[in-house]
């Protein structure tokens, strides 16, 4: 009964999406707004990235919100599971030798390439969600393989605070110097530069900091609570 | 003048900050959200002249509107600001004492999260945006409603997770095909280009829209997960659940429906499920003899009914009762969950029948929670009698059968709703007297329940009485969203 | 062959959402459900890129060595998906947490034995 | 290339559909893992190399990481 009723909604909202699809040529050039940025992007904001300098610059207040989405289900994570009680942490056996060297050996390495992601984020493809990623996945590595060491919990927080407040503050900064909420009020710099793109690269390492610290949070959390 | 866009860059600010003050001291967290909504609040009102002059279009990123996000800050935006301040503020102080269960800390930033989550939905003026910001109250309500981790809540918010999840798929869809359809993602811009689509499209995108904002806004069918949500939850999210983050959804499809759409052929439609919500709702609140707080949240769905319906209406007239609605409801609902929550507390459990006699024991509380019962059913003078006379004056004067049916259907249910206040009230102050003795303890509310009690309690009595403390931006706001054609040339035509 | 090739994209995330749906509307047990939530997210990824592509053209970065002209494809759907891909790790972790919880209460995943609140 | 892009689809709405059939969620899991990772190839055939990094750093890695550390917290098998 229950499988029917799914499969007919199912097909219901199907033939919803083939009507409307079916009006929406693939592959064909449909750009409107999007025309502006491919052209005018890279002068505009001295990202070669269209998509960094859209995620950051044209499109910044949602990417602003979208790190406070990860920042709630951080801190929903810690709030709806129960407080991890200290013995239980501690029986967990340990991992095993080869996991704890490989993942001593391998650590720096996972944050050095996602630092070097983020950081490069205007230049070439990646940035600060694609390196805060590879950022949490090395600190779940360290989880691996030392379960039950609550891996630093109150940097984490502190990172996540210092970097949301700099991503915030970096915003009003803009409206103080007179171009608008998270507006660039930085020299542009020579293009494909490191230094470059303005507040970009700014905005782009608060990012990746905080969405590293959050995602590594939230696994965080979930392994060491009961 | 004070930039609009620190109407969401301040309570941003001060949550990601208060992990850094728990770090320090824990007891100061729960001093941040009152803060930082007062400072909205008075930002607001400080806006408020300006605004009903002329709007504020606020580009973010210091591009020209459709190339960058825009802050659409108008009388409709802005007033609705004022009312999640206002409102968030009140259950801000409440939460302040009565939060107890750990980590508070948590609890703190989650809520001012979520109000900043409506704050934006109701500025912001393009529609991806406006699905983040509407993630952002979400998710944030989900681990609100988890917050007690006991049994009935966890289970409550996981259910309410699922269906707010997919709901999200279709609004995600939805902006999706828009795009793909017009190559841009600015409301305004959109708007200005609707007419060129195909009637059957925007029809099959305007249904995935209503169904995915339908899920918050609780709309019969999609509204199987409010009664758990909003009775499981603690009493002071209950309370903002259902004065402000059911709210937003109407927003956003009344937004959809007029400025974005311009679907005045689907109004009909949108009033019938309107009206189908509002009786339902009602009918179901009626049946709930055992816990309050159920019944509370069944009565919003009712009135959240009564708001569709009026925005279906399809007149100036008619939207200005719905905004009305939406205020006079969010108010008093948002005092009837703050009283009964101090109630449960003192009386230890949720059932209607133990909460019976405690009109003399906490003699304020239940005379607010009865100011509030009755606007609601809309008694003179209270102000929900002006907010549902001025929707059925607007029915009344389309002059067209459907509405003037519709309208007769609500009324009954109006009846209903006065059916189950009145037993409550009535069992408030009439009965329950032999156990009292027994339950010599119960004593009034703390002040920190008290002042956010008595404040929307004087509010309520005061729309009521003096009915153009509100009238006159809601009649802006009404006209901001009548008036799809200013929309446009003010965000496009920007300086 | 050319209604595949121009709809195989649309197909594959559209089927993707609606395996999800399915999932969500059908299963009863809460990882299951889960899983079709990670499902609609994902079909709704390669919705959104596929709706932003443009044929015969290259990935919108213009690193050194590549002109200003070259024709890209569209860089916005790409920028939405990249949020939305974010936005949706969080609800899943979320999810996973309170059904974690769930199990804990009440000892199964299966939703259809919860009765503590109606479904 | 048709030809390929084609029978990654179709192997990403297999495994979605295995996804749904197995009884054992840690199989579950990993095909749901699959999936992502074919999502992400099509990403890069799709000209979008920055969301195929997402998608595979995100949606491939963590998220699995996630599922399987839930499922070992629960039930492993579906009754």
């Amino acid at each position: 009964m229950r499988k029917a009723v799914a499969l007919l909604l199912v097909l219901v909202v199907g033939a919803g999406f083939y009507v409307v699809l079916a009006n929406i040529p693939f592959g064909v050039d449909k750009a409107d707004v999007a025309n502006h940025y491919v052209r005018n992007g890279a002068r505009e904001t001295g990202a070669v990235n269209i998509v960094t300098a859209i995620v950051v610059a044209y499109r910044g207040f949602d990417t602003l919100g979208e790190v406070t989405v990860l920042f709630i289900a951080a801190v929903g994570v810690g709030a709806v599971l129960l407080p991890a009680s200290r013995p239980a942490a501690e029986e967990k056996t340990e991992a095993s030798l080869i996991v704890r060297t490989g993942s001593r050996v391998l650590f720096p390495f996972i944050i050095l390439l996602g630092a070097y992601i983020l950081v490069h984020g205007h230049l070439t493809p990646g940035g600060g969600f694609q390196g805060g990623a590879v950022i949490a996945s090395g600190f779940l590595l360290l989880y691996l393989a030392w379960p039950g060491q609550g891996a630093a919990r109150k940097a984490f927080s502190a990172v996540e605070s210092l970097s949301g407040l700099a991503f915030v503050a970096v915003g009003i900064l803009g409206i103080v110097y007179g171009v608008g909420f998270l507006g660039n009020f930085l020299p542009l710099g020579v293009r494909n530069e490191l230094l470059s793109a303005g507040v970009i690269p700014i905005i782009y390492v608060a990012i990746g900091l905080k969405v590293g610290a959050e995602l590594a949070g939230v696994v965080g959390h979930l392994m060491e609570r009961p | 003048m004070v930039s609009p866009s620190l109407l969401i860059a301040i309570p941003l600010a001060s949550a990601f900050a208060a992990p850094l003050v728990a770090l320090g001291s824990k007891k100061l967290v729960k001093w941040i959200p009152p803060l930082a909504l007062a400072a909205d609040l008075v930002i607001g009102l400080v806006l408020l002249p300006q605004v009903l002059d002329k709007v504020i279009v606020v580009s973010i990123g210091g591009y020209p509107p459709p190339f960058c996000i825009n802050l659409m800050v108008g009388p409709l935006g802005l007033s609705l600001a004022i009312l999640i301040s206002l409102v968030g503020l009140l259950v801000s102080i409440y939460a302040m004492g009565y939060i107890k269960t750990e980590p508070t800390e948590k609890y703190h930033v989650l809520y001012l999260l979520l109000t900043t989550g409506a704050l934006g939905i109701v500025l912001t003026g393009d529609i991806f945006n406006l699905f983040v910001f509407f993630e952002i109250l979400c998710i944030a309500s989900y681990a609100l409603t988890a917050y007690e981790k006991d049994r009935p809540g966890t289970e409550a918010a996981i259910k309410y997770l699922i269906q707010g999840t997919v709901g999200s798929t279709f609004i995600l869809v939805a902006i999706g095909f828009l795009y793909g359809l017009f190559g841009t993602l600015n409301m305004a811009d959109i708007a200005a280009r609707v007419p060129s689509a195909e009637p059957l499209h925007l029809f099959l995108i305007l249904a995935f829209f209503v169904v995915g904002f339908g899920v918050e806004a609780a709309i019969f069918p999609l509204n199987a997960w409010l009664p758990d949500a909003h009775s499981s939850a603690p009493s002071s999210v209950s309370a903002i659940l259902s004065g402000i983050a059911i709210k937003t959804g109407v927003y956003a499809i009344a937004r959809i429906c007029y400025t974005l759409m311009n679907a005045q052929g689907f109004l009909v439609f949108l009033s019938l499920i309107g009206v189908i919500t509002l009786v339902v709702g009602e009918i179901a609140a009626y049946r709930q003899k055992g816990d309050i707080k159920r019944m509370l949240a069944y009565s919003s769905v009712g009135h959240i009914g009564l708001i569709v319906f009026a925005i279906g209406i399809g007149t100036s007239l008619g939207l200005f009762g719905a905004l009305f609605q939406l205020v006079t409801h969010a108010l008093a609902k948002c005092l009837l969950f703050l009283a009964a929550g101090y109630m449960i507390y003192r009386a230890g459990s949720k059932k209607l029948s133990d909460i019976e006699g405690l009109g003399r024991r906490m003699p304020l509380t239940a005379v607010a929670f009865t100011v509030a019962a009755f606007s609601l059913v809309g008694l003179p003078p209270f102000a929900g009698f002006m907010s549902k006379l001025s929707i059925f004056c607007a029915a009344l004067k389309t002059d067209r059968a459907a509405y003037l049916g519709f309208a007769a259907v609500a009324l009954a249910a109006t009846v209903i709703e006065a059916g189950y206040f009145f037993r409550v009230i009535q069992g408030l102050y009439f009965k329950g007297g032999e156990k009292l003795q027994s339950a010599a303890g119960v004593k009034e509310a703390p002040a920190t329940a008290l002042i956010p009690i008595v404040v929307l309690a004087g509010l309520v009595v005061a729309i009521g009485v003096y009915p153009q403390l509100v009238t006159d931006v809601l009649d802006g706001a009404a006209n901001e969203l009548f008036n799809r054609a200013a929309y446009i040339s003010d965000v496009l035509e920007a300086p | 062959m050319e209604q595949v090739a121009n709809y195989m994209y649309y197909a594959g995330g559209g089927g993707l959402i609606l395996i999800g749906l399915y999932m969500v509307l059908a299963k009863t047990n809460l990882v299951k459900i889960i899983l079709g939530l990670s499902f609609l997210d994902t079909g709704i990824h390669v919705l959104l890129v596929a709706i932003g592509y443009v044929r015969g053209r290259t990935a919108p970065i213009f690193s050194e060595g590549i002109a200003d002209t070259t024709a890209v494809v569209d860089p916005v759907p790409q920028a939405l998906v990249l949020t939305a891909i974010v936005i949706g790790v969080g609800v899943l972790g979320l999810a996973l947490a309170l059904a974690i919880q769930v199990y804990r209460h009440y000892g199964t995943l299966d939703v259809a034995k919860m009765k503590g609140l109606k479904w | 290339m048709i030809i390929i892009e084609a029978i990654l689809i179709l192997f990403m709405l297999v495994a979605a559909v295995a996804t749904s059939l197995f009884r054992d969620l840690i199989s579950a899991v990993v095909t749901c893992a699959a999936v992502s990772l074919l999502a992400s190839l099509l990403f890069y055939l799709l000209d979008a190399p920055d969301v195929a990094m997402a998608e595979a750093a995100i949606g491939a890695g963590l998220t699995t990481a996630m599922f399987v550390v839930a499922v070992r917290k629960t039930k492993r098998h579906e009754e």
